[in-house]
């Protein structure tokens, strides 16, 4: 049996006036709320592009919108974050700038790292928010060396990593896990169970039926918790995050929700998985459930939704066109940041394409297929 | 004759080679009722079942650690990775398991895999969707290394692969795995493992090269005509074991080498080519060996362009040699 | 909590005439214990022979003999073993020559694999006994792989794998359990765990108090078990093969026992723990246990104690008489086994040698330090 | 100055280091207590305690993994992975993680974790204690490569890698820890990645080496010496980045180049600096550029003398490229 996480979810019938969660405010509540929403339109709107051909790819977060805002919310500026690539409000709430993760989309010349990675693949060293790689699960047990290091340091900060369900079956999962437990590591585990991995469902990814269970291999608290419920989310990170501080360890949340979107901009979910079964979880909207909330709560209107969409549909344009119209990156900075020097073999490389191939049109082939 | 992708050509392979035998059996991450992520198994759940088509949990390491065990037992697994650059947390199983199974147990254990991956870059797919591990795997005692280079090849080469008694990376250039059609036999037909194809005979270069970089060199060597230069492009097929020998007759007829490779430069598997015509041909040679290869950067997302050799650039080191 | 398994355990305080378990007979209960003093006396004259420069390398087993003979009685001919190079006892039970071992740890031009490997690395396939890798945790994965072809082909066999509490952090630990229970694999987990990973105590292995719970992220059942007492090792494995058989799928077995001697002819654990542990555990010798055990059921007498004994150790000494007269592998056989033909590049490689170097003199240089 | 041997150098190059900068950690397995399975950590848990010298569960992923963790918050990891032949368990998090840190963010995280792990033959421990993967490693752009072959530069290397911004795969030369000691200086010093060292000043042939090869080539250059051959060793140390015009200078000075080194032939490292010269000093050479390495085969236990090369194969490929 697992420990399920004792908050109030938003999802039961009856919804009683709740108290606001210790740590929040309503003002918090109503920025929480309009971090969904712009993780939303985010999502959106990078699809549109990816489709009209403006970028290259896009994997979204549809349906995950409370996982994301909720754990953001329970950490503090010096914690460190090591997601995975379904975590852009993440990135947005903890304050990377939208500008900086639209160029990343458009692997443009003002693109931090200047056109080296993939679309969806963040980094921001100022706000602690390592950057992605692609490789399922690796990032678990940095995060885990991580908190390690504020512990040796003797330093308050904690890590967070992000992971989905397919992520629970990757060598690093487990090193993460075990590591932790065993060093009693400053680190939480948000498993995202978005209940896929492209198209396997949960139920061939391992034989566990609740995966927050995962924990009890390790010696490590596990909770599972409603994903689609922001404010349990935000209750049991911030219990966790307290926890990791007061140096009793690292925790496994299981954050339970739906994938609702397809996995990427090169998966067709139609293949594998039923419209019905789609639309019964869409009826647990995230947004809407919060949404409801709120309203009890007195602290959402019409007006105001319209006001913070039109917000971040604005924002979103103006981050758009400025990074379209930014250039490519320059041919020299291909060369740059392999190492904190250049190595005589790719100097030598340096200087043979940009003395005999500046002048050519080389263009891109091929598109990326998943 | 069906006129084949050579994605199609692999799929074509796979089927045909499940129905020619029971023990043929395929694994991996969305392999099942998704048909892989590229469709390279597109079918074969369907006609053949769970059981021999088995969708894993997101495991490298596992599916092919699982694959050994089976292909101990006496099945022939076909286990797929869905992108080459995900094959590293399995290299432990492949090169200290995989590689080394007949060694270790003087011939009675086997393990002949047939590990299938699509690899390359031209995708744009930056750096986790894009390398060319290969020397790795050319470096590992025990493996065999295969690429086809068009649906021909890649039906033939599967087959045998899959028919064969020893472990097998099979590398699918993604670039091309849907870029032009070829007529490919009806028929049952292999296409051995061992021995090169020269694509294009020629008398003043050699260009060596495999995958998506034959297309390249052709192009490369369609250009160095104009100016009356006759190229003859050597298509590997196989890196492990190589075929020498058609390398050195090749090298000893035209007296010029390049090879081509996306992969980084230095100690890419062109440099294994280099050295062995440096030690068992080099009084045939009229000018330096030139490898035409990826940069010792990890592969770009934006600039992929510019980082993959291109026929501009082989036809810069062709006009080098000839002019030396 | 874990479930322990409910076996009469040899080292309660009052130890009354107990029925034999189920699938056993009296002449089975003299031959287990014929085995384990088989596999003590191998132990003891290895290591002897390592002391005395007569082999390069020996890793033991003391302490460990009832968590072999246990389980391999519970198998049949027709399963598969995958095991550590910590289980020469199952080896031996399992029906694989003794000459067949001891030329293995000599190396020499009768080895099965003409010394190819290192000491302690069987392999026949005969008896389906899998060449074993020094990789720790490799095997238990390929186990997985070799149970789920079996229930493909529709066979009857199952598949063991022994591994130790050390190959519980490994990435194809994992990837095995994970495997195995997602798919219903007819496998056995045997896990030794003696406690220590060269000198790592299993404290510092893992965060979690009984290592049998491991079994509970993956949504198997796991077992603790007495290791040192034989029958309680039958009784779970016997169990958990049956329910296999079944189709039940794979069941982890946590046979808890300790490493009574070094963890290699090549370690001093005096450097990292105390004697007293170590007598304490050796109160516990699990071949005096069941010694006690077969007085009380009147099975065993000094004088056959004193004769199986002499019989294992003359049995040695003729093995070792062998093994030791016979030469090293011809030069030839380096090429052989790589793959099924001598690719070119090798070809070359054995033409020079062969040719220059047959008549030169040279030796071997170091020692094996681990 | 002190006199050491390699493995007491390491030693000592870890405890000045670590008393240097408080942030210098030690983790792997065995590390701690037990001072490491070959001593090299010996003393370092007593003196800096169990938070900085950690005793890790068997994971090498995990190490790795972690020490890039540790990395990017500030620390300076310098992990042992136990036996080169098990870092392929952290393949992934070396190749695709720990290569590419700096790379993925623009420069804003870097990982500068100094990986060391003894590798090579000669100590009878098959072909799991005793591999030689140092191309692979060439191979990954984002790492660099340093090998050393004496107390002397072992210890100078090692703090210069400890001190270093860049990821460092630290090999450590087993067989000859223990073989002999040198004089090194009780006083600070570092012996920086990059320059190649000529260990043998010498006309008539080149000899590439490093690790412990270095010592067989000595004794073969010494037997050339008997038959008036005058061979240069080089010592190239950092294998990546090479030292690409010490190479270059030495063959244009000899004329003849062979490469010594104890991983299977094929993709090996000496392949790199054959294709090296082909392409830059083709001209210079009278002869073929000969390649000394271990067989294209797994590592074996009883008959590794025959395998590793020795300094009579080494003085053959001499004779061979003197007669040419
Ligand atoms: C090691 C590795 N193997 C395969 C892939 C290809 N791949 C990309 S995402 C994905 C599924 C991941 O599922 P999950 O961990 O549940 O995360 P989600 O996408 O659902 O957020 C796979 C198989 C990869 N990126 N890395
Ligand atoms: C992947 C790997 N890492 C490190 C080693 C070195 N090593 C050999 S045995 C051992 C300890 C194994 O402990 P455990 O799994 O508990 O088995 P035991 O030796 O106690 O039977 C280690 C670390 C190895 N063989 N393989
Ligand atoms: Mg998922
Ligand atoms: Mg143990």
């Amino acid at each position: 049996m697992s420990m399920i996480q004792e908050v109030p979810t938003m999802t039961t019938k009856e919804k009683p006036q709740r108290a606001i969660p210790e740590g929040l405010t309503p003002f918090d509540l109503k920025q929480m709320y309009e971090a969904m929403i712009m993780t939303r339109e985010y999502d959106e709107r990078c699809f549109k592009l990816q489709r009209q051909g403006r970028i290259g790819f896009y994997a979204g977060s549809f349906g995950e919108e409370a996982c994301q805002i909720g754990t953001a919310f329970a950490l503090e500026q010096k914690d460190w974050i090591f997601s995975s690539y379904r975590q852009p409000g993440v990135a947005m709430h903890r304050g990377v700038p939208l500008q900086t993760m639209v160029n990343n989309l458009f692997g443009n010349a003002e693109d931090i790292v200047q056109g080296k990675q993939m679309p969806v693949h963040y980094t921001h060293k100022a706000h602690h928010f390592l950057s992605i790689s692609s490789v399922i699960g690796t990032q678990v047990i940095q995060a885990v060396g991580c908190a390690m290091a504020a512990k040796v340091k003797k330093d308050d900060a904690v890590a967070i990593t992000y992971f989905g369900d397919g992520g629970t079956s990757s060598n690093d999962f487990h090193s993460g896990m075990n590591f932790a437990a065993a060093m009693k590591a400053p680190c939480i585990f948000a498993l995202v169970n978005n209940q896929y991995a492209i198209s396997i469902p949960v139920q061939k990814q391992t034989g566990v039926e609740v995966l927050a269970d995962k924990a009890k291999a390790y010696g490590m608290p596990g909770f599972q918790v409603d994903g689609n419920d922001i404010l349990a989310v935000y209750k049991a990170t911030r219990e966790a995050i307290l926890r990791a501080r007061r140096g009793e360890g690292p925790t496994l949340l299981e954050l339970k929700t739906y994938r609702a979107g397809p996995h990427s901009s090169s998966d067709d979910p139609s293949r594998y998985r039923s419209k019905e079964e789609t639309e019964y979880w869409l009826k647990r909207d995230p947004i809407a459930l919060f949404r409801e909330y709120l309203t009890e709560m007195e602290l959402w209107t019409e007006a105001w939704e319209t006001e913070i969409r039109e917000n971040a549909q604005a924002r979103l344009s103006e981050a758009i066109k400025i990074a379209e119209s930014l250039p490519q990156p320059a041919w020299e900075t291909l060369f740059d940041d392999v190492y904190s020097y250049v190595p005589q073999a790719l100097a030598d490389q340096k200087e043979d394409i940009l003395a005999h191939e500046s002048g050519l049109e080389l263009t891109n082939e091929g598109e990326f297929p998943l | 004759m069906a006129d084949l992708t050579l994605l199609q050509a692999v799929n074509s392979a796979l089927h045909e080679e499940m129905t020619r035998d029971d023990n043929v059996v395929v694994l991996g991450e969305d392999v099942g009722l998704n048909g892989g992520v590229f469709r390279a198994t597109e079918g074969l759940y369907q006609k053949f079942g769970a059981e021999r088509v088995m969708d894993t949990p997101l495991s490298e390491s596992g599916i092919i650690g699982a694959a050994i065990g089976m292909a101990v037992y006496g099945l022939k697994p076909v286990p797929e990775i869905q992108f080459a650059d995900f094959i590293y947390p399995a290299f432990d199983q492949i090169v200290s398991e995989l590689a080394k199974m007949r060694y270790r147990s003087g011939g009675d254990y086997t393990s002949p895999v047939v590990i299938r991956t699509p690899y390359g870059g031209g995708i744009r797919g930056g750096h986790y969707h894009s390398q060319s591990p290969e020397a790795y795997f050319c470096h590992t005692p025990g493996l065999q290394v295969v690429i086809p280079s068009n649906p021909y090849d890649a039906k033939g080469l599967l087959k045998a692969a899959i028919r064969g008694e020893d472990p097998v990376i099979f590398m699918e250039p993604k670039k091309i795995y849907r870029a032009f059609k070829q007529d490919v036999p009806e028929a049952d037909y292999v296409v051995p493992i061992g021995p090169a194809n020269i694509v294009r005979e020629g008398t003043d270069v050699s260009i060596f090269c495999y995958g998506s970089m034959v297309q390249v060199a052709l192009r490369a060597a369609e250009k160095a005509a104009e100016s009356g230069w006759n190229a003859e492009i050597v298509d590997l097929r196989t890196l492990y074991p190589l075929d020498i020998e058609t390398i050195l007759n090749s090298v000893k007829k035209t007296g010029r080498a390049i090879v081509v490779y996306e992969a980084p430069k230095t100690c890419g598997y062109g440099a294994e080519i280099a050295a062995t015509i440096a030690e068992k041909a080099i009084d045939y040679l009229e000018a330096p060996i030139l490898r035409v290869a990826g940069l010792d950067t990890p592969f770009p997302y934006t600039l992929e362009y510019v980082y993959m050799p291109h026929p501009a650039r082989v036809y810069r080191a062709i006009q080098d040699v000839m002019a030396y």
